[in-house]
């Protein structure tokens, strides 16, 4: 295989692991503007999202009712979770809420063990068929699912922030938690809503994933990090920057492992990170937060 | 002789200018404040004259040093310390902690010496305590020491901001708002308190928006608008200078 | 609250006194040598975590990468004792100065960073060390790790037995806590407390902040490193696991519950944290004998939501407010009364909340 | 003063209530019937490493069931102390140290993974009591002169590095590409092929790596890809395995894929799905023991423990729960002749020969703890979903 092909195909990798990162940097993003919170519970909304579609399709659900139902499930879940443990704790200190969605999502973890026990669950690809041959390189076709999900909820977010009155308040609370409350709008329910919105956000990206990856009760932690870290690089305040975030982590693991050591992969994806945070401090599209004296 | 010499001091905030091409000295032991409408850069001045923001364009000099630039530890070590618009208290400290922390350039230990409990640092402790109890007979919250800074009222956390920047011992002192939200009673005591503070070998800048207080206390005024200089002069000067009457204070005095 | 100056040496040092007198009323009052090597454990982990509280609760710098420090020092202590021939506490020495290097490079690159950008960077160059565990095989040893490093010696006294490796541990634990006590009570402690709270205001009363900060990331790496040399020596088997980012999470983990502000608290959190995972495995299987691990996990998981949810300051914050609240109260009644002859005025605010 | 002495009271008060906790533990584990016999295991049930350790927990649990259905040994019926290492070495090193030190076991059985074994090696070689792992990494028994107390049931990698080099001579592949999981396991594979396989006149053109959690093993198959390798061995467990499998076949590389024993269970097959057909890989008998000639000796310990398993787990059987019931099957065999005796117990373990186990039959000596060779190998295809043997 020429060198251009291998390149080639190293990004269309990247670009499938991206568009995963990304799905779920959107998650960690959204909930962070809307109420200043890192949740680190995204991962099992991704979890929760793969294992009780693959339970419902197994229950005899055809696959589209099984995504809708999975999808409501963790939605549902996610407005709990909102409710019983960030409610209590939301004046609480950075370092508090994220022990404690750390803490809730051992808790769903220990859940899942006992729902599904430790085994890989597989499901069939959305649409069947060979690979996708571009130019000599390789894509699946549930990659280009992927993707294309993560340009749709992008899409699907711009217009609800930007063209709707909910998603007006959202951004609202988003810009001045306090102002906006003095407007009426209340940062309580829009931090319920947006925490059942990036739950079955999470939920999605879970669904559409397992085809490629499958599915198991940890699945979360590791994806709900790169996501962590896709979410950062980007900027943390920003959707586009998510996106981006999770699409340069995909590529530098891809283009890592594949043109300079498979086992140092990781390491030098975080390397770059930490180049880019020492180069600018807020991430890749976020804005400088400036101290106010 | 000056002790602050600025010149040229630009410093925009993408697109606003914030300060422009502001210069002004001021000399040793002077009471020195600055008023004008708000936005009109007296905030950013202090922030650029501390460091904490750095001007695009122009010099500070302090004591003839340039200070352009360096960053507010270093500032600080040369003798400038400051109040705060915000009140700035180090909260889950109490009072005194709070004061000690102003003194800590008095201090020499570091990390291991005092991990490892070295001689010496108990002495200094004891000299540190002492130079902030001093501090705080001064502002008169002696009994309030041991109180977290949180549940003093907030008149007494303005005072104590101030008994904290002089633990310091600071050649200047830039007091940032130190009246507002302080009642006519607290005012006053506000008052006399930076009057006596030259005495003690302190050179005074002042952002103020309580005329009065302006006018019984300042040495030399100087107005701003917009970023640049409108006028500077003494009290009497500037509260018969027709530009600033209009600029300013015609709208703005009680 | 107190000064230091104003209390006697037996006050000051009472706490102190009574530590140790737990101590060596735990050895002798569990003759097991199991359950005595658990105390180890709680120990070993105490002392990485009472450097985290440093970092994170005095000075208010996150840290998600203490899991590498505390492999650097396990690794350099258990390559130069089992490969180099060096002794024990000289090894332990070298492993401290190269895992403060180490700290010191990722500290001055990456302490301005704030909050979150400063979690992920650390836990960025966290995962980095870690790889390097994993890579370099031929002086790692690699996942598969080696074995051969020997017990913790004095000269001729071998630290062989639990009971001797008890004694051993939490002598090092004595010295971490006052050691810490000391920085935290002196003029740097309060130093880094105000650089917590406002990093501005710190460097303008001549506080430099940033060096500050390095030099406690420094010390409290060290702190991980040292507890890692004493892990080394303890389990005599040395490979990758035990140094990941979970490993990271869990110390963190640790000091927020036992409470991050508090000196004493990494006792407590460690303390609470090992053994609530050893009490639900004895006693959820009696509760519900068909349970299997999954139980524990969950009501692990929430029984940490829960202690955060109602005492954010970690076990000790909240034992303190419980029984501080009533003293607050007094005060603050007192204060308003003073407050009385300024009738306009405003009560206490939180106008000062901070920088925004 | 009055708060600085209540804060004394709740520590002294938090104190003792610990000290409590723990000398209660202490005492309750005293009591014991004199008649059983006691026999540790610990196993990887929970973490990374738990697709091995529940099939060797249920299985442990399933000889305990047999042997004291059938009235114990001589007599003494006897009794499983299963710890859960958590797929973690410290807590791995904690489990021995409990079941050595407080349930005072005659033997321990396990741990599930090559990492878990070796951190527990000292602690067992220091505590004089014999050991039979059910991990494949053969430095868990070698050198062997300072691993005297130690055992192991599972096929060492040597042994299937071995099967397998001979496999790939057979069939004419020169250059080998080698992928291993980065774990202990997939280095303790990566090791031994490397020294073993130039050997045998092969050339090792490619070495990756890819991690236990990875989600796509793309851009490392692309690699060798580029390569042209006549073959690629892949060392490596589920769910990575069968992620990577599908990669494999998505890529469309037309060499043979010959995996590890570390895919002998029916997940691997599950997740890889139709990517697992044409799958190559040396394991033990138990996977094809319905078709094994009946004169095999190891037929119908195979059949009976595959059939007992499966109904009374209704969970596919596997090679690992095979290694684990081994491991206490020598165990056992051990004691019978031995009795209650430590020293007695190892140094009969040492002794076994002929031993018809899941994983092969066992020929222990003093040079050889594991006692396996590689005729307890035989190499599987996977068709149609389904595990032939080749020959």
């Amino acid at each position: 295989m020429p060198l251009g092909n291998e390149l080639l195909q190293y990004l269309l990798t990247g670009l499938t692991l991206g568009g995963i990162y990304a799905l779920i940097a959107l998650g960690f993003v959204t909930i962070y503007t809307v109420t200043g919170h890192i949740n680190f519970t995204q991962g099992e909304f991704v979890m929760l999202g793969a294992l009780t579609s693959i339970s419902m399709i197994k229950l005899g659900l055809p696959m589209w009712l099984a995504i809708t139902v999975a999808v409501a499930i963790v939605g549902i879940f996610g407005a709990a979770f909102e409710r019983v443990v960030i409610y209590p704790a939301r004046n609480s200190s950075v370092v508090t809420i994220i022990i404690i969605t750390i803490g809730f999502s051992v808790a769903i973890r220990g859940v899942a063990l006992l729902l599904w026990g430790t085994q890989s669950y597989p499901m069939q690809p959305f649409s069947s068929g060979p690979p996708i041959n571009i130019l000599g390189a390789i894509m699946n076709r549930q990659s280009i699912w992927v993707l294309l999900l993560s340009i749709v909820v992008v899409i699907t977010l711009f217009i609800f922030f930007e063209r709707t009155v909910m998603g007006k308040a959202l951004k609202a609370c988003a810009i001045n938690r306090l102002a906006a409350s003095l407007m009426g709008i209340s940062p309580q329910k829009m931090s319920l809503f947006c925490f059942s919105l990036c739950a079955s956000i999470g939920a999605l990206a879970g669904i559409f994933i397992t085809p490629i990856t499958t599915a198991t009760y940890d699945m979360g932690l590791m994806l709900g990090l790169k996501g962590f870290v896709a979410a950062v690089l980007g900027g943390l305040t920003n959707t586009t920057g998510a996106i981006l975030g999770g699409f340069l982590l995909g590529i530098l693991e891809a283009m890592g492992a594949g043109l300079i050591s498979s086992g140092y992969k990781d390491a030098i994806s975080f390397l770059i990170l930490l180049l880019v945070l020492l180069n600018r401090p807020e991430g890749l599209l976020g804005k400088p937060e400036r101290d106010r004296v | 002789m000056s002790l602050l010499e600025i010149e040229n001091l630009t410093r925009n905030f993408g697109g606003v200018t914030a300060v422009a091409n502001m210069s002004f000295q001021v000399n040793t032991g002077e009471i020195v404040a600055f008023i004008g409408p708000n936005g009109a850069g007296k905030t950013t001045l202090f922030n650029l004259i501390t460091g904490l923001i750095k001007p695009d364009y122009g010099t500070i000099k302090f004591k003839n040093i340039d200070i352009t630039g360096k960053v507010p530890e270093k500032i600080a070590a040369l003798g400038i310390n400051r109040t705060f618009q915000n009140l700035q208290l180090f909260n889950g400290m109490t009072v005194v902690e709070n004061v000690m922390v102003g003194a800590h350039r008095h201090g020499k230990q570091g990390l291991l010496q005092a991990g490892f409990s070295f001689p010496g640092v108990a002495k200094e402790e004891r000299f540190i305590l002492a130079k902030a109890m001093e501090k705080l007979e001064l502002v008169g919250l002696t009994d309030k020491k041991d109180i977290p800074v949180e549940i003093l009222p907030y008149g007494q956390q303005r005072l104590l901001e101030i008994a904290r920047a002089m633990a310091m011992e600071p050649k200047m002192l830039l007091l940032d708002e130190p009246a507002a939200g302080l009642n006519q009673g607290e005012t006053d005591i506000l008052g006399d308190l930076i009057c006596k503070l030259p005495k003690m070998g302190m050179t005074i800048l002042l952002v103020e928006h309580n005329m009065d207080l302006i006018m019984r206390i300042s040495h030399h005024i100087v107005v701003l608008d917009h970023g640049s200089k409108l006028f500077e002069g003494n009290p009497g000067e500037v509260q018969n200078d027709a530009k600033v009457i209009a600029a300013y204070l015609g709208e703005e005095i009680v | 609250m107190k000064t230091k100056s104003t209390k006697g040496f037996l006050q000051r040092n009472l706490s102190i006194i009574f530590f140790i007198a737990i101590v060596i009323l735990i050895a002798l009052l569990i003759p097991n040598p199991y359950y005595l090597g658990n105390f180890v454990i709680i120990g070993i982990f105490t002392i990485v975590v009472v450097g985290l509280c440093l970092l994170m609760g005095y000075t208010g710098q996150v840290s998600l990468g203490h899991a590498a420090f505390y492999g650097l020092g396990a690794y350099s202590s258990a390559l130069l004792t089992a490969k180099v021939g060096f002794t024990p506490l000289l090894a332990m020495v070298i492993a401290a100065v190269i895992t403060g290097i180490v700290a010191f490079l990722i500290g001055i690159a990456t302490l301005r960073l704030k909050e979150h950008y400063l979690a992920l960077a650390t836990l960025g160059s966290g995962i980095i060390i870690y790889i390097f565990f994993n890579e370099q095989v031929n002086i790692t040893g690699g996942p598969s790790g080696f074995s051969g490093i020997p017990y913790f010696s004095f000269g001729s006294w071998q630290f062989d037995t639990e009971r001797s490796y008890y004694f051993l541990v939490w002598s090092f634990v004595l010295l971490a806590i006052i050691f810490a006590r000391n920085i935290v009570s002196s003029r740097i402690g309060r130093a880094l407390r105000a650089i917590h709270t406002s990093e501005i205001a710190a460097t303008c009363m001549g506080i430099p902040a940033f060096q500050y900060k390095v030099q406690i990331f420094v010390i409290s790496a060290i702190y991980a490193s040292i507890a890692g040399s004493l892990y080394a020596h303890y389990i005599t088997f040395m490979s990758p696991s035990p140094f990941g980012f979970q490993a990271s999470v869990e110390f963190v983990l640790m000091a927020a519950i036992g409470g991050l502000a508090s000196i004493w608290g990494p006792l407590f959190g460690v303390t609470a944290v090992l053994f609530l995972t050893e009490f639900l495995k004895t006693v959820v299987p009696e509760i519900m004998p068909s349970a299997g691990g999954e139980y524990e996990i969950i009501f692990f998981g929430l029984i940490l939501v829960i202690v955060m949810i109602f005492m954010p300051e970690g076990l000790v914050g909240g034992i303190k407010d419980y029984f501080a609240k009533g003293k607050i109260k007094k005060l603050a009644i007192k204060v308003n009364q003073d407050l009385a002859e300024f009738p306009e005025n405003d009560l206490p605010s939180d106008r000062n909340k901070g920088v925004q | 003063m009055k708060i600085f002495a209540k804060k004394y009271l709740i520590l002294f008060l938090s104190l003792t209530l610990l000290l409590t906790i723990t000398s209660g533990c202490g005492s309750s584990d005293q009591k014991g019937d004199q008649e059983t016999y006691k026999i540790g295991a610990i196993f990887d049930i929970t973490g990374p490493a738990s697709s091995l350790g529940i099939p060797e927990r249920d299985s442990a649990l399933l000889i305990e069931k047999e042997i004291n259905d059938r009235g114990g040994i001589n007599g003494h019926k006897i009794q499983l102390i299963i710890e859960d290492n958590e797929s973690n070495e410290t807590k791995a090193v904690q489990a021995a140290k409990k079941l050595i030190e407080v349930d005072k076991v005659l033997a321990i059985a396990g741990p599930s993974t090559t990492g878990t074994s070796m951190a527990i090696i000292d602690t067992i070689q220091k505590s004089q009591i014999p050991m039979v792992s059910a991990a494949a990494g053969s430095a868990i028994v070698n050198p062997v002169d300072q691993r005297k107390w130690v055992f192991k049931s599972a096929q060492s990698d040597s042994v299937v590095v071995d099967k397998l080099t001979d496999y790939l001579v057979e069939t004419k592949a020169k250059k080998i590409a080698f992928l291993s999981m980065n774990n202990a396991f997939g280095d303790g594979g990566r090791k031994v092929f490397e020294t073993e396989a130039p050997k045998k006149g092969l050339e090792i053109v490619a070495l990756e790596k890819f991690g236990a959690t990875d989600n796509d093993m793309t851009p490392q198959l692309t690699k060798i890809k580029s390569v042209k390798p006549d073959a690629v061995v892949v060392w490596a467990i589920p769910p990575s395995a069968s992620i990577l499998t599908k990669n494999y076949r998505q890529l469309q590389i037309d060499v043979p894929l010959i995996h590890s024993h570390g895919i002998g269970n029916q997940a691997f097959i599950d997740l890889a799905q139709d990517a697992a057909n044409g799958v190559i890989f040396p394991v033990g008998r138990l996977l094809v023991a319905e078709s094994l000639p009946a004169d095999n000796p190891q037929k119908s310990v195979l059949v009976k423990y595959a059939a007992d398993y499966e109904a009374m787990f209704k969970q596919p059987r596997s090679t690992f729960g095979g290694h684990a019931y081994d491991s206490i099957s020598l165990i056992v065999a051990a004691i019978e002749k031995a009795g209650p005796d430590r020293i007695k117990i190892r140094d009969e373990l040492e002794k076994i020969q002929g031993f018809a186990g899941i994983s092969g039959i066992f020929n222990m000596s003093p040079q050889d703890h594991n006692g396996l060779q590689k005729d307890a190998l035989v190499m599987v295809k996977i068709e149609n979903n389904k595990w032939v043997v080749v020959e």
